[in-house]
């Protein structure tokens, strides 16, 4: 029988290794698997490459904590602004940083999933973000090529869930989850709600279970609202 | 430069947000860029239907919420509260830039620091910054939309030309940007550069030049 | 206010061209637009190119018919065989014939939809349906690249709709009903049932309306079953 | 060369196909390739879940329905109608050919025409073929799956060896096959080329041998 549910952040957290990269779901402070990040913190590992959205908001929890504990080396992200822990650690040089592009980082994370190695965009071509990529023209017009992004680990913030691992979101909180969870080699996810197999209709499952191999029945409620 | 002196007022943030506002077709798909570009949705004439997008994978985005009807689980890509509007969809992250880089969205309003004449954009790392750089959606919504316009103010507070020559800034995309909305004017980029196609009253074509770097052409 | 939903099939198909790229959803029976299909033939456009799983099933509904009237010049798909109108053509040498790997067609028109001009993939790596196309050693491992495939048309079948197209689909109706819709510059869709705009749940949506410019209400039942 | 002056037994399709289903670990999500591999699904052992994969975007296949629960609009790869499992999930073809290329599937059961001793196999088309050549997912299936195993009769309907040195037919996969099964026994393939690992009651392995073209050797 096949049941992903585990019943400790423990069991969770199981064979997450030093210098793992790490998906980290989430936008805003909506869709955030901050019980996974706080048992991460835990579990130990560190000399992480984290890879998200953002660099985390206040160093007291989720990623901008995992930061702030010095466990992330090198940040994945569009966005670092709003971190004061990254931010810290980045202008004294004990954190490495690679910019992309919010759709190229969605899109690199999607190929990955999908058995893309490698693919062609236009965003950023011509700007300092394409330094030392593989250049071309099609069709008359300017592309580069992006490389898949796989994870070691996802963690992934989900609405419900049962143990086969089919999961759906809510509203906004969907953002990089289904994406991270498909391009994770060992996707975690924290559910806010457990359904029976069966339960949740087969058309509306965001991220079927072939992607998830772990979940955790996280009932935390609403996200903080941000201003 | 001060502006004091002379005849004309430049416009708020809202009168530029509805100006551009007034340009917007019925039926068109919009992602409006964070900052200033977010106030153009409240100025949306009310017998348009224009559908919002958010890069965080909200299509049909509606006003900030009323106390009552706050929903912190609908954010937008500002990370604000916002709400659905009815006819709205929900996408991943994935899907979501899908529709902005398959060139599915008529337009993008984005805010800059710099356009150059031929189109080149500078919006999201500028040399005096020693904070980590932050790119966010902007390269792909300016390579993805139909339509690229950029709303800024005409020149920086020391009085410096945002409409440039060439982008002293490093670069968001090049020869995208189609439209430029200032507090003074509406200026089109075109395959012989900038081409005044409206100004606030008062002002007056030498005027304008002189607070922009790049050649003016008047629209005919 | 945006109103798709158009009331007659002329309305439909306007503006169709001679030697358009069509695109057909539809896999097996189901999901399959006939009514549509119909209404191109009713149009007259001709010297298309069809894309589609299959080259068409009868020779008297479908794209089987349309193929049968000899309006497709070139059929890009992934499984000809079971077609006796595209059998018979491709024998006498009157059908072009593109044979693209059924994983390697769905991406091809995502990667259209999402503005990805060519990408590599395992899949033919090898094979004679590589020949002539670019090969690459990545990560110790041999990819070919593919490219975008584009509609002018994209032919859509859908279970429900509303006046901004919204789309859900029924069952394995979905197919590569979403994938095309994606893909085409111009797509129309047929849809059993019209829903009253905010009827459709916001997270049930398949295809957001921003892919789709014509709907048309085809209330017509079941798919036939096959055995 | 016929079989019927020995004393073994070649299993018959249904025999085949539960050979393949004994090997399945509980858990694993299978897709099952058009014509006889499809039986496998009807052979599982009732104490394991297994997940049955159609390309057409279903996950969570069942049995073929009762005339009381048939839905034409449920349909597997090979068109036939199925029903859906508790747990199925439905999605369209890009992110079902996701699922496969992207390496999600532990296991692939498709059928051959040849495989070779070095893991390449060819089931899409014969040269003796003159109708138009069909590929379907065979070739998405054959690299994208974890593991690889072919359902094959041993030899074709004239004796011809289908586990040869090196494949006659046009390929569908290189070095993609990792097990084989057909109706004489079950043999792996290795760095060393093939290896036997099970064959049916009374069939000797000198007698394999002369029914397969390459060399194969015998598992410890």
């Amino acid at each position: 029988m096949i049941n992903k549910t585990v019943q400790t952040m423990a069991e969770a957290m199981n064979g997450i290794s030093d210098g793992a990269v790490v998906l980290v779901g989430g936008f805003g402070l909506v869709g955030q698997p901050n019980a996974l990040i706080d048992g991460l913190i835990e579990q130990g590992a560190g000399n992480l490459t984290a890879v998200a959205n953002n660099a985390g908001n206040s160093p007291d929890s989720g990623l901008g904590r995992l930061i702030a504990l010095g466990r992330v080396a090198k940040m994945i992200c569009s966005f670092p602004r709003g971190s004061p822990a990254f931010e810290e650690r980045y202008r004294a040089g004990t954190i490495a940083l690679e910019i992309v592009p919010q759709g190229t980082l969605a899109e690199r994370m999607r190929a990955a999933g999908a058995g893309v190695p490698a693919f062609f965009t236009a965003t950023a071509a011509g700007t300092k973000l394409a330094a030392g990529k593989e250049q071309r023209e099609i069709d008359g017009r300017t592309y580069i090529l992006e490389s898949a992004l796989h994870g070691d680990v996802a963690l992934v913030e989900a609405w419900r869930a049962d143990r086969w691992g089919n999961l759906t979101y809510r509203s906004t909180g969907r953002n990089f989850n289904p994406v991270m969870a498909m391009a994770g080699k060992l996707t975690i996810v924290q559910s806010q709600h457990m359904a029976e197999l069966g339960e949740i209709d087969p058309e509306v499952i965001v991220t079927p279970g072939l992607f998830v191999d772990r979940v955790i029945h996280v009932p935390y409620g609403d996200p903080p609202r941000e201003p | 430069m001060a502006d004091t002196a002379t005849s004309f007022k430049p416009l708020s943030r809202n009168g530029m947000a509805a100006r551009v506002a007034i340009d917007i077709p019925d039926g068109w798909y919009v992602n409006l860029g964070i900052g200033v570009p977010t106030l153009v949705a409240d100025h949306v004439p009310a017998d348009r239907e224009v559908v919002v997008h958010s890069e965080n994978g909200l299509l049909g985005m509606g006003p900030a919420p009323t106390p009552d009807n706050a929903d912190p689980w609908i954010i937008n890509a500002g990370k604000q509260m916002v709400t659905m509007r009815t006819g709205a969809s929900l996408v991943h992250h994935a899907d979501s830039f899908a529709m902005i880089r398959g060139g599915h969205l008529d337009l993008c309003v984005l805010g800059a620091y710099e356009v150059a004449e031929n189109g080149d954009i500078a919006n999201w790392a500028t040399s005096e910054n020693d904070s980590a750089p932050a790119v966010g959606g902007a390269m792909d919504l300016a390579v993805g939309a139909k339509n690229l316009w950029v709303m800024m103010e005409h020149v920086t507070k020391d009085g410096r030309p945002r409409l440039v020559e060439r982008c002293s800034y490093p670069l968001t995309a090049k020869a995208a940007v189609k439209r430029v909305y200032t507090n003074l004017a509406v200026i089109d980029i075109t395959p012989f550069g900038f081409v005044v196609r409206d100004m606030v009253a008062g002002l007056t074509f030498d005027e304008l030049q002189a607070r922009t770097d790049a050649k003016l052409a008047q629209s005919n």
